[in-house]
């Protein structure tokens, strides 16, 4: 359990004022544009900075109470601290700058193994340089591990894959979640990738101008429209909960059943019965009057149109119910006017199988919220 | 313990080569040693006054000497002045022109407009304070005192007159003797300032077999031979 | 083939000279540096009332003529002193008179350089690596040793530098404190002054100078061969 | 034109050998994974590290060429530089900092002004602070300012967006296009999202270990399957060349006609006539045997089926042939065998609207390549 | 009304010294400053052969006893120096017994002192600043008046500060080289070192001593200051 309550000025005007509860095993994302006190908070956490009022705690250790004089010192906080900046240590090589906290920590707590964080960081053959003659991306991949090695009991990841490429974000991001779920460590985590806070985050603290505008689970923030001029405009879907009901090894393909029917999603590595969560973005899911007949598509859900909201620009979005659940969808104003889209409509949505991601709540450990 | 241990000797600056070879006559004919430590007398009395367990102090003038003993550090009545000095008038070797000091010896004219007399700090250097009394006594220091420069030691004036930065300069007999390119051109009156004397003393407290012994040999045959050689007076 | 030669020209006196000045400076650096570090350390990074006063007696040695200093030194630790007494009283420390007391006035002497420049190399030290040490669970004191003390090695060496040098040139505290002894306090300086007194002291004075300058350059040779091993060493290239 | 053939050896093995020429008033993406010298590239073409050997020259002016001796000194070179770190001058306002290069430009030629600049980037109420009391993204926001302000001839950008959240980044993305379009300004751009340099760029180099894996047109390069493993698994698709044909104004729509057919998509800003680039991702084609009817999908593509190729995992790539032109589907395997899709077989595309990306190559200037 | 007080404190030749000190302290530093900066940044950054030499050359005032400085200073500089004798004859500056003579004296010695710590502070400056700052088409020089020597100005100071205290302080080269003349060069520690040399003279030499740590605490106070500014304007907090 993360409990953070905090006031702080800043010389220049900048006021921070944000009190949150995140669950204790998991990634809570903060968001926000670029000013907005993200990096603010990660630091009055790990303690670098000093709130004016407040009260962080962390698993029930008090960091911070302003009213009861508490303030743990940053080195007894154990927070796995990744900077926007890597700072690396100039006169350590790569290997003792990764080792630098391990060493530090308690011999028998060092779940966090360093072969294995060489490993997925690709950085074995970095070992012997000096930082200064890293790329952007290798120094960021160094400051990782070492942050991860310093076996902490919170890791503090502000913007961490920011300066990785593609490929190197989809090796980390499935490390990071199994940190979380195996562990059960928690994670405070900046990103601007919506992507990466999506598939990562079970929750999601926004940010304005250092006012907090939400803090909730993901799935009841992303759709909270208020939150839209604060993260910018991205891929607003739905996330349904789902039993991964069926494997068809042939295809490679998994079956999730959600209250509304049934989804056929690229294979998840998971056990039949097992608690999954899909993402469907609203404009990847497309309406027909009637059941379309041969086409590609393969995920047909009988859905009713519940609200049709029409946007700026050419967008409108329309809200259906699969069952007793719900599905977003974006069209253009246009084909709601061709189709006569209204209210009480009897539809059905076409998903592409190939469109919809799926990741797992509680893959080894207890349902997070 | 006093005993064994070999006394250290207090030396003005201006005896470093005589007491030298003093000192190692003296272990050749007793094969026993003396430490020196040469220093401005100013500086050796202040370190006998904070407590540094020397044996022997020799002054280049009277007044540390007076100080000294005033403190009660020194044994008054173990003071002796073997040796002297006279102060003499030099110029550098190619200017060179002999001349008579007396009370109507016109210094600016011998100066010239901007010439200098270079000499110690006149009222804080032995060799300045003997200068400043001298011309003060010839009714000269008033014209002469813009004229004057002081240097930190006697070799000091002496180096400023070798190199031909001052026109000329008041230093002793002694230093003026070995001092390449400069020449006597005068010696002041005798009477124009007291007697330059290097009162010595022993230290209280430290009058025992090994010191005694010593300063015996400073003041004895040998010495003096010694000091003759280097140009004091001997008395 | 430098040293045969150097060995015929100097006078056994003056290799005494030599080597004690050596001593004095090694030592006198060796004492003062970690002592120069701690208090770079205070002045840069710690705030308490009156610590303009302790900056001020720090660089009290430099402004003042070294004359002075040596017999402040002379009034507090000679052997009448209102410290030195205890030290002999107590721990049977002799300064005056001794090499330890030259090397003492030579590390005074040498000390507010040797904190300046520590103190600027540890004002250059980024705080942002410190605080990204503590988080990796290093405490202020294991962060002082394992971060700020190796970023801060050029400062050290070049205030080590300062120290050498300047305790091979120090002469009027020197004289003033423990007086002017063949073989305990005459370093090279003290040398020389006492060779400008013999009437044939100049070429003595002339070797002991030269002297002097192959040394410093030595120290100053050997500084920047150490200098570019920890510049490699810590990344600054 | 900007001509680049150079090679460099870096202690610790890393060696670089990189030839191309990219055309003078365009967007040249550096592609790559972490390490794989595009920092280096754009290092060398400003100056800040000497080649070994080769050759670059900008629009005629050679800035480096190791046989005849010649190398411009860095500020002769007049390149842009947004470095991967913001380097803010510490001791200078923000103001001061935009102005820096400002001053040093000829007064007679500051097409780009100050005031729009920091409207553009949202910094106006910084300029009065000091850079170390900025955050990360204001950092490098002003930093792409200041080398704007340089009044450059050719813009250096080391992922200058990545510390940018997504709303400030739809902002800025526009303006690089016109700087491009509007003054001919070519540019160097470094980024790992590709969303960003497929919009941006006309081509692409890509890199992997130092060696240069290929370089040509966007489309050309990213066609080519030898480049996955350099730019990671991403969103294929196909970029057709478009005219636009019509808009409709009352829905915001635009209509863009192409070799095999004519695509709605989202109103673009462009007159009739202007040529424009419709990018559409292979995921985001649907095939239907027959025409669908009444479905919120409106761009229905007559099409042939070319190719099918079954991909491990469940996914299939399917080339239709639409027209004279091709279009890239993806769908599961599945999908393949229950519509039995052979080459030859005619079938729809269906494409929805709000799935095309769409820009212009030659807004206000002579058409790229 | 402590001037007051100071004011009777003193006797006229004193206050003389006070005056004649601070000439020396500022101008010495005001000349030696650019030069130092220069040699600074020629040290730091710049290679060449014979720079190790040139190295050196920086550091010997301070590892020579100051009186063989003020020896050689003579030999050069003196009316018959080898270059003194032009400096006269062709410019007509004497230095020799002037106030100017005793400036060039107390800014040799300091030289080492002020170049050292503008070197670290030089060598502190993150080169990529400077990479930047050309990228943006300034050249060298103006990347050096711009970026480099803006952020170095902490540097500066504390080296400014050195120069001026070990001006203050400054005695063997002075009294070597331009004598103990009133009005002229009798800063403070010469008269200091008159007063030791006199059985009577403790009670001046301790007032000019009060005077002169005064003197050194009121510049580091000032230099504090302005520290202080310069950290706040060069965002170095
Ligand atoms: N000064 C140096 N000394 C030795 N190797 C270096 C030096 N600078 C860079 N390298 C190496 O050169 C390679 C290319 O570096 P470069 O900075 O160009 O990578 P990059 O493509 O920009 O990567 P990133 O996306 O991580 O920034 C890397 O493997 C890096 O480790
Ligand atoms: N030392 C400081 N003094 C004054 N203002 C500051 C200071 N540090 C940060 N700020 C201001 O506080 C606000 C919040 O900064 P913070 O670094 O938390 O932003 P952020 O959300 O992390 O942004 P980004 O995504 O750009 O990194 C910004 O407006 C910033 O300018
Ligand atoms: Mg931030
Ligand atoms: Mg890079």
């Amino acid at each position: 359990m993360i409990e953070i309550d905090i006031r702080l000025a800043r010389p220049g005007g900048f006021a921070l004022e944000s009190a949150f509860t995140a669950p204790g095993a998991g990634v809570t994302a903060l968001f926000g544009r670029s000013g907005a006190g993200k990096t603010t908070i990660i630091q009055a956490v790990a303690g670098v900075v000093r709130p004016d009022a407040g009260r962080i705690a962390v698993g029930g250790e008090v960091f911070f109470d302003a009213a009861r004089g508490i303030d743990l010192p940053i080195e007894a906080r154990r927070t796995g601290y990744v900077f926007q900046d890597a700072r690396l240590f100039p006169h350590l090589l790569v290997e003792s700058n990764l080792r630098y906290g391990e060493r530090r920590s308690r011999a028998a707590e060092r779940p966090i193994r360093f072969e294995a964080v060489v490993e997925l960081l690709g950085i074995g053959h970095l070992l012997k340089r000096r930082p200064h003659t890293l790329s952007g991306g290798e120094r960021q991949r160094v400051a990782i591990g070492r942050a991860l090695l310093a076996q902490p009991r919170l890791l503090l990841m502000d913007e961490p894959l920011a300066a990785l490429d593609e490929a190197r974000k989809a090796e980390i991001l499935p490390y990071l979640e199994r940190l979380r779920d195996e562990m059960g460590l928690p994670i405070l985590y900046v990103s601007h990738s919506i992507d990466e806070v999506l598939r990562l985050s079970d929750m999601v603290v926004a940010l304005r101008d250092g006012r907090q505008v939400a803090a909730g689970p993901v799935a009841e923030v992303m759709s909270q429209p208020e939150i839209l001029p604060v993260v910018g405009r991205f891929d607003v879907g739905t996330l349904l909960e789902c039993v991964v009901s069926r494997h068809d090894a042939d295809y490679a393909l998994s079956s999730l059943a959600f209250a509304g029917g049934e989804l056929r999603v690229p294979q998840v590595d998971l056990p039949v019965g097992a608690r999954v969560r899909a993402r469907v973005r609203a404009r990847d899911v497309a309406i027909a009057l009637a059941r379309p007949q041969d086409v590609s598509v393969s995920n047909l859900l009988a859905a009713t149109v519940e609200e049709v909201r029409l946007q700026e620009g050419p967008y409108a979005d329309v809200a259906l119910a699969v069952g007793p659940g719900r599905l977003a969808s974006m069209v253009t104003r246009e084909s709601v006017e061709r189709l006569g889209l209204r209210p009480g409509m009897p539809v059905w949505a076409m998903i592409k199988t190939v469109a919809v991601d799926s990741r797992s709540p509680d893959f080894g450990g207890p349902a997070t919220p | 313990r006093a005993q064994e241990t070999t006394p250290t000797v207090f030396a003005a600056a201006s005896l470093t080569n005589a007491f030298q070879d003093i000192g190692k006559l003296y272990k050749e004919k007793t094969a026993k040693d003396v430490t020196f430590s040469f220093a401005a007398s100013s500086a050796l009395a202040k370190q006998l006054e904070a407590g540094a367990p020397a044996a022997i102090f020799a002054s280049a003038d009277n007044k540390w000497m007076d100080y000294a003993e005033d403190k009660d550090l020194t044994l008054k009545a173990t003071r002796v002045t073997p040796i002297g000095n006279s102060l003499v008038l030099i110029m550098p070797a190619d200017k060179a022109k002999d001349v008579t000091i007396d009370k109507s010896f016109d210094w600016l004219a011998f100066l010239g407009a901007d010439g200098k007399i270079a000499t110690g700090i006149t009222d804080s250097v032995p060799i300045g304070i003997y200068a400043k009394t001298a011309l003060t006594n010839l009714g000269q220091w008033d014209k002469v005192r813009e004229r004057i420069v002081g240097a930190e030691s006697v070799r000091a004036a002496l180096a400023l007159v070798e190199r031909g930065e001052a026109t000329a300069g008041i230093v002793y007999s002694t230093d003026a003797a070995v001092a390449k390119n400069v020449k006597v051109v005068a010696t002041f009156p005798a009477d124009s300032h007291p007697p330059v004397e290097y009162p010595f003393e022993i230290v209280k407290g430290q009058d025992n077999p090994a010191t005694k012994a010593f300063f015996d040999f400073l003041v004895g045959p040998d010495a003096k031979a010694i000091y003759a050689k280097y140009g004091f007076v001997v008395k | 083939m430098l040293d045969f030669k150097a060995m015929d020209m100097l006078t056994p006196e003056e290799w005494t000279a030599v080597y004690l000045s050596l001593k004095v400076a090694f030592w006198a650096t060796f004492w003062s540096l970690p002592f120069a570090v701690l208090m770079a350390w205070v002045l840069a990074r710690v705030r308490f009332p009156g610590k303009g006063l302790l900056d001020g007696l720090v660089y009290l040695p430099l402004v003042l003529p070294k004359v002075v200093v040596g017999y402040l030194l002379l009034l507090t630790l000679g052997a009448r002193g209102f410290i030195g007494q205890y030290l002999d009283a107590w721990f049977g420390i002799k300064l005056i008179f001794t090499t330890a007391g030259a090397t003492v006035a030579a590390a005074v002497v040498s000390f507010p350089l040797t904190v300046n420049a520590i103190r600027l190399a540890l004002e250059a030290v980024d705080r942002g690596l410190e605080t990204a040490a503590r988080t990796l669970g290093a405490s202020r004191l294991d962060v002082f040793f394992s971060v700020t003390l190796p970023l801060m090695l050029p400062g050290i060496l070049s205030g080590a530098l300062l120290a050498i040098a300047s305790a091979l040139g120090e002469f009027g505290a020197t004289i003033t404190f423990v007086s002017n002894v063949e073989g305990q306090t005459r370093t090279i300086p003290l040398a020389i002054y006492s060779a400008t007194h013999m009437p044939d002291g100049d070429a003595m004075a002339l070797r002991l100078t030269v002297v002097s300058i192959l040394l410093a350059l030595g120290a100053l040779l050997l500084a920047n061969l150490v200098d570019r091993r920890i510049r490699t060493l810590i990344g600054r290239v």
